[in-house]
């Protein structure tokens, strides 16, 4: 098989990749390795994939793994830019291009496809003043040390200072097993000492989901919202609910971002160049456009919302379209 | 009993049973016969498959081959709850296994009632009615709230018989329930037995102490080998007996009863083991043997502790050579020689299989590896050569030095730990119990081993059967109430000297009744 | 003989450290209560008490299947895993074979119980040490409860890996085990809780089975002489520890309403140090039901109280085991001897 | 007792039950490594196989740790947390105290030491049960670790909680230790891997030492009374466990190069699973060096094998749970009478 007109060595077939993924689950892991497995599909391509479960150093070792393996590229999903850019350059050394997601690696072959979260947190946050005025009792669910989350909760620190009406009254959060029944639970608590609560920023769809059920078990959603970031199914469903108090979110789709990931990785394996960055633009989605479009599902939203679906980033005419 | 009682129900009977461990044949075809209202005595050394027989009838174990009838009918018990229900009672030779630790007294003495078909719903004071009535059926007076792992192994042996008794059962089996029991206990033991019997129980009885034997059994059964050899019926010739049993005759210990004129070695001075007991002086010649004897929980064993550093005086002083002597602990006791062997030998010497130095080898040389061993690197020839030297010197029963204690028998496992303590110079010797289980045979062998290592050193020995300690000691003392008393004269002979020490005991019973009013 | 008998027939009057030891847990949570009231009143408030009770349900139940096992003399390393299989399970059960709440919850207590026999099987049948079967089975669910979905979590309305939509969603009548309240006062769980607490306390302490279980971990071949069935007792300590573990994940399902992919480690966690810090509730010194659900209710407290208080969450777990640590400090150092 | 004697002298061949048992877990291995082998080729390059050896260092050496307070009676709860402490540390001293590689070493593996002895007092002298104990140091380290910066990960040029921005780096020197290799072939990791198994089994197997730790586990009671300071040995083991630890979180730190915020529960659970499944290697049913050396190995195998073969994530557990149990069956099961 391989591909007609495609340059070598997509037009034999046969081409072999690694996609290493920090995360270990989940639903946005999930949406990203169905992206990753149909446009590798569509261009001919074995997608090794494995996971390193938020252990870095696991990742190193699939990094170099795949090295063994002799895969023809390495796309890197998140981590940690000191952990990985020695092995990164070890793959370079040995032969083996390598595209890197959400993780700057600094280096000049690693093209860096981005979602931007400072974005992503901006545009909610925006959606959270036009809703709520510029003076209101805020709080963020945070916990430090994720990358992701280290510049979402950054740009909610910077809204603060921009706005001097808008007061952080408290700060929680936990990571673990039962992250949304957890947060709950501190949500509560939360709720209780904090009468004045009236926006929640979620960082995090599991705290999102989390500060709802707080939100909903205390009986006062009318008073408190939730501005978040992420989608799934679930969290559409959960937006939808009525008197939800999950009220926008910000979002890139995770599939796009395996598919952007693949395509680039895939110019560079056959000696083009994608760009040093490669940019996702997310999309804000509110309770409102749910329930005005009757989405339920992230498939529906994909097709309502074009943007969400597909991502002109990194496309070339010899590389086919995933279905 | 009477002669002209009709002929009595058989209550068990075993034809030709057989047992084997891997390569040990523990039974190979014994037969038995206990009627209704009969006290019959099991005799036999050491592994010769008392216990197996005991642990099939009372259904923990399974027998490869053979047949019991059970008052006329066959059965075989898959477990022991089966033979319970049969009727079949028993106390079992190992005290740890008499009761579960976190469970109260109370708790433990209705555990079969627990385990088995008691009442569903208990509650403390239920439970604690009927352990009352069942420790009451023996006399026992423990504190019922007591955890079971705080008692010592007198007292979880007479809690295991309580239970025994109290189950209505028609076959009682009993398998060295004296063991670590006083002559005291073990009389009002015996009359609960003579009870039983009369009410037409059949009793099956194991003892190595011939005296019991004396005391309470219609006949004797001897098993060697796994097989019966012998039987006597009343009035039993234990030198027979024990002929048949170990395939010798034993002389009785004798030894000269002359007090020695050696040098003190180690003497106690103005001693109180508990404030307000009665103060005691106490001195060991070099090459002296001493037996101390006394009830259950006189105070024998914390003697011996508080003279390896374990436990401390009330007040009281020690000294060894001539310097005081106080031991803040073994470590520091085993460094001048001053070596013991607690009661209890699984619990305070032996390691489970599965460790190393488990073995016969491992086990002797554990307290001696800082000596043997400076550097660290252990040499395994040097342990084995300590191992097979005892092995040859007191007779051990074993297939090299690399067994462990689990294979080996009761008196075997007991030779192992007093080997430990003579591979090493020593000073003073302090043995809490060290005949307990060990049959007669066997103690002979560590009896002539205790006496003849005696050169520079005093031994001193803690036990609760006078005859053993006529036998092995040049001098007797006898504990009462946390104190020691001297037995009058020198053993010109055995009743005497019994005689001597039960006076002591009632004129000490006597003072304490004072003490009391 | 005599003098042990003048010895035990006067009950000595506990000493002071004794009584200590007893309550100390008792004090501390009454101290930790108060404290928090005076620095936020708020925190007092009958809603937010319910709400700490509905926070440690899950764990305290996981933490009574642990503690009967530990009882039982064995461990019960699974619950966690089992818990999260049984979120799994019981948004499968819904969403993808629409059954009911009802079958669902009969369902997933059956799948609890079953892996509960199957770690009793392995440990009482092959003869494997408790530890290492429940940490087989913890591995092997963690991956299992991945196998249906691919992976993915558990909504209404989910993809399925053969690329249809699944038609079915949670039964409202479920959700009200987790999210309903009781004369509007006192949710679900808390009383769930309650009820578990309460049998288990009673087949603990006041039946025969409950003494042999206990007698069993104290010395399983004492028990055994004695009459017990010890094999079936471990293997029923395993099938309630596991049926238990389940009755948590539905809980957690009917509260968080969809099937979360998670191995379930820190559920196990908080469940062992619930019925560890039992050990010291009341001096006992062994697994307890009573202590269990103190322990759990003792942690949930101190939790609830710090995030009123807005420390930062990297504090928590910090204060939770400087806390730990002091409590049984104080029960177990309290001049008693060792054993 | 004459026939016991006669039979004795002949010690039995082994069964092939026993041999079965004994060399089970060798079997297996060898079987997956030709199974992974034939279904990809890639698998059996040395490249490959020393990053096999090399992801399972870190794992291995935590479980010395474990291993040796288990032989001594004891459990360490606390070795993940540890290693996680010491990941931060190790930043820490760099990129704050611009510490260098020698410094960091010695500070972290002092840190490490001197956690191991808290944890060895706690149950020494205080009498505080092991796992309580070490459960509650987990709980202690895992909120202190963050502490210091806040909740952040520590990264050169990281903002302080003060405000102002950490001047230190990672030491390269420090590197080379988690990501250098001898001969450009054997990573450093797998040496020192190598050399604490080598001291650890030499110290547990050839010295006295290691045989008093056995004989404490055996029977503490017994121990004591031939003389063993048992309450030293009881609190060297802990030190050790806390040493290791700490050197296993130093491999880690240099491998990522900076200090980030993880729980560490799944080292410590894996290093758990490594000594239990080493009960079974060479069927010595007690935790010992070699077996946990190799249970971490034959874990290690199975992961990257099935990574390589592609197996989903989800899979893995699930086969590394299968692949226990079956072991574990297999070497209890054989028809080894119970204890
Ligand atoms: N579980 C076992 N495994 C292996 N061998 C055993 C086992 N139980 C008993 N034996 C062996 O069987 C033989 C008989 O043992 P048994 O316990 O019946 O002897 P005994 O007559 O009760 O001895 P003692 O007087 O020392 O109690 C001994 O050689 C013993 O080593
Ligand atoms: N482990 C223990 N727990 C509680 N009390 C004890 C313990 N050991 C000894 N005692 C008490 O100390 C006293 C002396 O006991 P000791 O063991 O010295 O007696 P003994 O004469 O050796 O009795 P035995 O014949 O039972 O060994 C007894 O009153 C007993 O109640
Ligand atoms: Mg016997
Ligand atoms: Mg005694």
């Amino acid at each position: 098989e391989g591909i007609a007109g495609a340059p070598a060595p997509f037009d034999k077939g046969g081409v072999k990749i690694a996609v290493i993924s920090f995360l270990g689950s989940g639903d946005w892991l999930q949406a990203f390795e169905a992206g990753v497995k149909r446009q590798a599909e569509a261009l001919g391509v074995e997608a090794n994939l494995s996971q390193a479960r938020n252990d870095i150093n696991a990742q190193r070792e699939l990094i170099q793994q795949a090295i063994n393996l002799g895969v023809k590229g390495i796309v890197i999903n998140n981590g940690q830019p000191e952990a990985l850019k020695d092995v990164a350059q070890a793959a370079l050394d040995a032969g083996i291009p390598v595209v890197a997601y959400d993780v700057n690696l600094d280096n000049a072959k690693i093209p860096q496809i981005e979602q931007s979260d400072a974005d992503m947190a901006r545009l909610v946050l925006e959606q959270a003043v036009k809703e709520q005025g510029e003076t209101f009792d805020g709080g963020a669910v945070y916990v430090a040390g994720f990358a992701p989350l280290d510049r979402r909760y950054a740009v909610w620190k910077e809204f603060g200072l921009k706005y001097p009406g808008i007061k952080e009254v408290a700060t929680w959060g936990v990571v673990n097993d039962s992250v949304p029944a957890s947060v709950a639970d501190q949500t509560k608590a939360v709720l209780a000492a904090n009468p004045t609560l009236s926006v929640v920023f979620t960082p995090w769809d599991e705290f999102a989901r989390g500060v709802k059920l707080a939100i909903d078990e205390a009986g006062v959603a009318d008073k408190v919202k939730i501005y978040g970031v992420d989608i799934s199914t679930s969290d559409i469903q959960a937006m939808r609910e009525p008197n939800s108090p999950w009220v926008a979110t910000a979002a890139t789709n995770p599939a796009v971002v395996g598919e952007v990931s693949v395509r680039a990785l895939a110019q560079l394996i056959a000696g083009q160049d994608p760009g040093r960055s490669v940019l996702i633009q997310p999309t804000l989605v509110t309770k409102q456009t749910l329930v005005d479009n009757d989405i339920k599902t992230i498939e529906e939203l994909q097709d309502k919302f074009p943007a969400f679906k597909d991502s002109d980033a990194a496309k070339k005419d010899w590389i086919p379209a995933s279905k | 009993m009477s002669t002209s009682s009709p002929p009595k129900k058989i209550a068990v009977s075993v034809t030709g049973l057989e047992k084997s461990f891997g390569p040990t044949r523990a039974l190979a075809g014994a037969d038995l016969v206990v009627e209704a209202g009969e006290i019959v005595a099991l005799m036999g050394a050491n592994g010769a498959g008392k216990s197996t027989l005991v642990k099939i009838l009372s259904g923990s174990i399974s027998a490869d081959a053979g047949t019991i009838l059970l008052n006329g009918k066959q059965v075989s018990f898959a477990s022991p709850a089966e033979a319970q229900a049969a009727g079949v009672a028993t106390v079992h030779q190992a005290t740890d296994q008499a009761g579960a630790a976190g469970l109260t007294v109370a708790e433990n003495l209705t555990l079969n009632e627990l385990c088995g078909t008691g009442s569903f719903f208990v509650s403390p004071r239920s439970t604690r009615k009927r352990a009352a009535q069942i420790a009451a059926l023996i006399d026992l007076d423990l504190p019922l709230d007591r955890d079971f792992i705080d008692l010592r192994p007198a007292e979880r042996q007479l809690i295991a018989i309580a239970r025994a008794v109290a189950s209505k059962a028609s076959v009682l089996i009993l398998d060295e329930p004296t063991s670590s029991l006083s002559s005291t206990e073990a009389e009002r033991l015996f009359s609960v037995l003579r009870r039983l019997k009369a009410s037409g129980i059949a009793i099956l009885y194991i003892s190595h102490r011939t005296g019991d034997l004396a005391a309470i059994a219609d006949r004797a059964v001897v098993l060697r080998g796994g097989k019966v050899v012998a039987s006597f019926a009343k009035p039993i010739d234990f030198s027979a007996a024990v002929a048949a049993m170990i395939g010798r005759t034993l002389d009785a210990a004798l030894h000269d009863g002359m007090v020695s004129s050696a040098p003190i070695l180690a003497s106690v001075k103005r001693a109180r083991l508990i404030p307000g007991s009665r103060p005691f002086d106490l001195d060991l010649r070099s090459g002296e043997v001493v037996a101390i004897t006394g009830t259950l929980g006189s105070g024998k064993s914390r003697l011996l502790r508080a003279l390896f550093g374990l436990e401390q005086l009330a007040e009281g002083s020690f000294t060894l050579d001539g310097k005081p002597w106080l031991s803040n602990g073994p470590a520091r006791s085993i460094d001048n020689g001053v070596f013991m062997v607690a009661e209890d030998r699984w619990a305070s010497s032996l390691l489970p299989p599965e460790i190393p130095g488990a073995s016969i080898a491992g086990t002797i040389a554990l307290p001696h590896l800082p000596r043997w061993f400076p550097l660290g690197l252990l040499r395994e020839t040097r342990e084995r050569l300590a191992a097979s030297d005892a092995i040859s010197r007191l007779g051990i029963k074993a297939r090299g030095p690399d067994d462990t204690l689990d294979q080996l028998s009761g008196g075997n496992q007991q030779k192992v730990v007093l080997a430990r303590w003579q591979a090493a110079p020593c000073r003073l010797l302090l043995l809490d119990e060290p005949f307990q289980g060990v049959d007669v045979g066997a103690r002979a062998d560590l009896i002539a081993a205790i006496r003849n290592s005696q050169s520079g050193s005093a031994t001193l020995i803690a036990t609760s059967d006078t005859e053993e300690a006529l036998e092995v000691a040049d001098r007797i003392l006898v504990m009462r109430d946390h104190s020691l008393y001297e037995a009058d004269g020198h053993h010109e002979s055995l009743a005497a000297v019994i005689g001597s020490v039960e006076s002591i005991e009632t004129r000490a019973a006597g003072i304490q009744d004072k003490h009391h009013d | 003989m005599t003098d042990q008998a003048t010895a035990s027939s006067s009950k000595p009057a506990s000493t002071f450290a004794e009584t200590a030891r007893k309550y100390a847990l008792f004090v501390l949570l009454g101290l930790m209560l108060v404290g928090f009231w005076s620095a936020q009143p708020a925190f007092i408030n009958s809603a937010n008490l319910f709400s700490i009770l509905q926070a440690v349900s899950v764990v305290a139940i996981l933490g009574v299947g642990v503690s009967i096992t530990m009882s039982a003399g064995g461990f019960d390393l699974s619950v966690g895993s089992v818990a999260a299989s049984s979120v799994m399970a019981a948004s499968y059960a819904m969403v993808v074979l629409q059954l009911n709440a009802f079958e669902t919850l009969g369902l997933v207590l059956l799948m609890g119980a079953f892996i509960g026999l199957v770690n009793g099987l392995l440990i009482v049948r092959v003869g494997v040490p408790d530890l290492l079967a429940t940490l087989s089975t913890m591995f092997l669910l963690a991956g299992l409860q991945l196998i249906p979905t691919g992976g993915r979590s558990i909504t209404a309305g989910m993809m399925l890996p053969n690329g249809t939509t699944a038609a079915g969603a949670y039964d409202p009548a479920f959700l009200i085990l987790g999210r309903g309240r009781l004369f509007d006062t006192v949710p679900y769980p808390v009383i769930v809780m309650g009820i578990v607490a309460l049998l288990a306390w009673f087949l603990m302490e006041r039946t025969r089975w409950g003494r042999v279980f206990y007698a069993i971990g104290g010395n399983e071949t004492a028990a055994h002489l004695a009459g017990a069935p010890t094999k079936a007792y471990r293997l029923w300590a395993y099938v309630l520890s596991g049926t238990l573990a389940s009755l948590g994940g539905l809980i957690v399902a009917s509260r968080v309403g969809r099937g979360d992919v998670s191995a379930g480690n820190s559920l196990l966690l908080d469940a062992v140090a619930a019925s560890l810090i039992g050990f010291a509730v009341l001096d006992k010194r062994r697994p307890h039901v009573l202590g269990t659900v103190l322990g759990a209710i003792f942690v949930g407290v101190l939790l609830n109280g710090l995030t009123m208080l807005n420390a930062p969450y990297y504090t928590q777990d910090f204060v939770k085991g400087v806390v730990l640590v002091g409590a049984l400090a104080l029960t177990f150092g309290l001049g008693k001897k060792k054993r």
